[in-house]
């Protein structure tokens, strides 16, 4: 490569800060928090709803407990294992759905499938908690890690 | 407009062999640096295995070879990139079919209907299987001039007919089968049909879809492709009920030392690192491909045929086998395809003096021993063409074959 | 001597990254150009279908593609080339040994004995043969170091036993399996033995005859060479008696729509047309290894491994699994794969922020879940090195190891 | 290719002319002859051996008639079907076996194979007929058609 050229681009050590910062954006706090301290981790086979969510590819596997009432979905909690990403965006389900109702958990799931989809357009007033997986769009391997617990819900939904 | 000169000038072969007349087409094609380019391009910059890669090389490859299915899906009007399975090529695609979709509800007695003019590909696994479950293979009989005996297909199809598998072109007659309509009268009794589309994807528009074919059938090396990779389309309501026969990584979803469970979708057919390369390969030869409107190259191969056609009529003691024949100078049902035989020149002899002189064709049985049987010919010379052929050609060989003549007299 | 510059600098996708730090040779190797310009050159200037052809292209490139069957027997040791068949991979030579030499002979009751750490593609198809038949899969134990229990490998072995399936190195701890002492067990006991050579043939010398194993398996693409092209050795007596599961065309003697004969060769396997670029870039990939003194490689990745796992040792929390973690440093008993698992770190999140610092490296169960049960893991994260990687990208992994400890605590 | 290259090679005249005359050494008119005038080309099926030589690849299919008395090959016709290559190499063997010994023709079979081996080192005094179909070393793909029925009987030498 010519001189030119060169200079358009990064150096090698800005390069690797990039990937640095890549990295730090995918494992955000939020992740890494979520992952160390997940929210309401416990499992609960007598729940009403017992939904499994399974990466076939990775074996990563999580189940959601709770109970419909009112419209509402409550007492949500989870368990299971899987990767950092897969259980801190789990974490992060079980956090912002509680209580909600079903109408709610619509726009919300909408919402943040829609931070990780590559095609989604960007929206504003994202939760905080939800933009700490848009780099996950970055590394296609790992999108299904942030969205497993997600489809799952949402298909359990559109499908009663 | 088909543009052979310019399209020559993008095929490495013949700007390594300027003068190479490469008229076997039927039997595999030349590939353009699109494809070749494509594959180097893979195993220099991209090369990793798929599924459960997560560095970057394997995420973007997986997604790569991903994209070859809806692309696949598109290029023969399939629903969705589900109803495609990769294989290694027409044979394994109809193997497939045969061992695991019919091989499980064909009882003892029941019938499977081909024509006479199929490649063993499409004869062979369905007689392999009539014999493991005591069924009976029936054939359509064809005309003189090459084509189904109609009448004789209707009659043939009964209740017991549990499967119809046709060949879209011949290979060996270039005879095109009307399989819309054949299709439609095996539907009206109920009978799935399979359609061997090796000769005919390269060439013509095809819609499974609109077809409404439950099994299609293709390789990527006759599409301008690579080796050792073909396309099972098959009707997802159907893929969902087969039971994969090959074993391995890939294509499970959990496995202990007790039971295992395999994938939803098309992967479970594709157990085992497959042709990543090819796969891509494949890819690279259907955006070639689709550069071309299949119209205009069904209008400059017919404009190749009758150039041919006419020629080839007027050399004495050499006969057209197939439609052509009859005096029949319609080209519509005929592909671009032409066997022929010489009166008291043996196939082979033609095709290695042709040979000698830079023309490739094929001698033989063209995989289709039956039919020569049939025709009672020990075999005929084959000349197959394509987007890439030239009447300027076509005048070299007849010049070669009259030169023949001569020599043999 | 091994020396791995210079050895990269043969690999095109390492001139193109010269960063790449690809730790995934046991997923599949890199290419060389060798083999890469290889397949470009048959494709550019050779390209033709195989057998049948009289014309020049055809006839080359027949012989091209039949010199790699006496190529691969050398390789391996084989007697002649009629042992060699030519498959898609490991997996699909293990499914037709399953379904074409053991289907016909096992009875309900019968068993097979596999190890606890197969590979899925040396596991699943005897799985559903057994479960088709009636017959027992029975499966060796590990130790807790990842060796076989030889004293229970013995006593597994019965009457009823009619398979031995045996994999020579694991891919997923890089266990070494004493295959010369186990097949003579077998034999004892006069039964055939499998062995799926798919992490060996590249790095260990096989001798097919002296170790008298009945068949072995592999892949091209592990060795260097391109995907979906794979090697079945069968001993002839094997493979005499072996009927093709595959049919159509290039593998049969006569055919008449009654009644059909195959040829007696490997050919009978190897149905339609096969991967012949595929084929020939694997005989270019033979003599690509071919150039090396395998002892010498073996001392390099030995050097490699024990470099690695000193290194890895020295990190807290960090677990090797297989024979290295006992405390036992010899090496003799493990090939260039190393398996490890980090507290309180998902492999997954290891291998992606590996592989955003270039080192590729995979996660996951590696085809081996009834394994990871075993070990009571949910996955390991897998380096495995072959003989373009130095002990400086290992020390660039140690650090990025360490950094991503730093970063989860 | 620079001019001083080029010069080393032939020009494309010469090439096409090498060509006619590979061909022409290859179809000489022995063979011409022997396909259009095939020696002793009768079936007799009352033949005490009836031997088949039969190509799977190309489906060519003659058979050797003939009786072995006193140790000698006498009565030997042929009938089928093939290319000019292979009628004609198959003729030429008639020609020159009827009422040979059976070591003599170990040494005919073995000096008309050596001909078209192409790592057979070249004999002196060859018989001009077999020498006609030494081009056949040249075209890999009918090397067969000229050693077919030769391959035949040798093979059936070799098993009685
Ligand atoms: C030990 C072992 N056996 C079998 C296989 C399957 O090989 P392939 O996917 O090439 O068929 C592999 C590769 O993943 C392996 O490592
Ligand atoms: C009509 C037809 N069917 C099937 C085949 C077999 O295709 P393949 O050898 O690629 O499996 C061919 C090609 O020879 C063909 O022409």
């Amino acid at each position: 490569m010519c001189k030119i050229q060169k200079d358009k681009f990064l150096s090698e050590e800005q390069v690797v800060n990039k990937m640095n910062e890549e990295l730090k954006k995918l494992y955000k706090t939020v992740i890494l928090k979520n992952n160390n301290e997940p929210f309401a981790f416990e499992k609960r086979e007598e729940a009403e709803v017992v939904l499994e969510a399974y990466n076939q590819i990775c074996g990563d596997r999580f189940r959601l407990f709770f109970e419909i009432e009112n419209d509402k979905i409550v007492n949500l909690s989870f368990h299971g294992f899987g990767c950092a990403i897969s259980k801190a965006s789990t974490s992060i389900l079980v956090k912002h759905l509680e209580g909600k109702s079903l109408i709610e958990t619509k726009d919300i799931l909408k919402s943040f499938l829609n931070v990780i989809n590559p095609e989604g357009i960007k929206e504003e007033n994202i939760e905080e908690d939800f933009q700490a997986f848009e780099a996950a769009k970055d590394f296609p391997g790992r999108s299904k890690c942030a969205t497993l617990s997600w489809d799952a819900l949402k298909e359990y939904l559109e499908e009663k | 407009m088909i543009d052979p000169v310019n399209i020559r000038g993008e095929f490495p072969i013949f700007i390594n062999n300027p003068d190479l007349i490469y008229f076997d087409n039927a039997a595999t094609t030349q590939k353009p640096a699109m494809v070749i380019d494509g594959i180097k391009d893979y195993y220099e910059n991209h090369n990793s295995n798929i599924h459960r890669g997560i560095y970057d090389l394997a995420a973007s490859t997986t997604k790569k070879y991903e994209v070859v299915r809806q692309k696949v899906a598109d290029f023969i009007g399939a629903p969705n990139e589900q109803s495609i399975v990769y294989t290694t090529g027409t044979t394994a695609g109809i193997n497939l079919v045969a061992s695991s979709f019919l091989s499980h509800q064909l009882q003892a007695g029941d019938e499977i209907l081909i024509s006479a003019m199929e490649h063993h590909a499409n004869l062979i696994p369905w007689q392999m299987l009539c014999e493991a479950k005591g069924a009976i293979l029936k054939v359509i009989p064809i005309n003189q001039d090459g084509t189904i005996e109609k009448p004789l297909y209707k009659a043939l199809l009964s209740p017991k007919t549990k499967m119809v598998a046709l060949v879209h072109v011949s290979n060996s007659l270039g005879t095109i089968n009307p399989i819309a309509e054949m299709i439609e009268i095996a539907h009206d009794h109920g009978i799935p049909v399979l359609i061997d589309g090796a000769q005919s994807v390269a060439h013509y528009e095809i819609d499974v879809k609109a077809l409404d074919v439950d099994f299609f059938v293709f390789s990527g090396h006759k599409i301008f492709g690579p080796t050792g990779v073909g396309i099972l389309y098959g009707k997802e309501e159907h893929l969902k009920k087969m039971h994969p026969i090959n074993f391995g990584g890939d294509m499970i979803k959990n496995v202990t030392f007790k039971k295992t469970s395999f994938l939803d979708g098309p992967q479970k057919f594709e157990a085992g690192t497959t042709n990543i390369a090819g796969i891509i390969g494949l890819g690279y030869a259907i955006d070639y491909l689709n550069q071309f409107d299949k119209k205009e190259i069904q209008k400059y191969l017919k404009h190749l045929r009758t150039y041919a056609v006419n020629k080839m009529l007027e050399i004495n003691g050499l006969r057209i086998i197939g439609s052509i024949n009859n005096g029949n100078n319609s080209t519509d049902q005929a592909g671009s395809i032409i066997s022929f035989v010489m009166d008291g020149i043996h196939p082979h002899d033609i095709a290695t003096i042709l040979g000698v002189e830079k023309i490739a064709v094929r001698a033989g049985n063209h995989c289709t021993q039956p039919l020569m049987d049939f025709l009672e010919l020990p075999g005929t010379t084959r000349a197959s063409f394509t987007i890439y052929n030239t009447p300027f050609e076509i005048d070299k060989m007849i010049d070669a074959l009259k030169g023949i003549q001569q020599f043999f007299n």
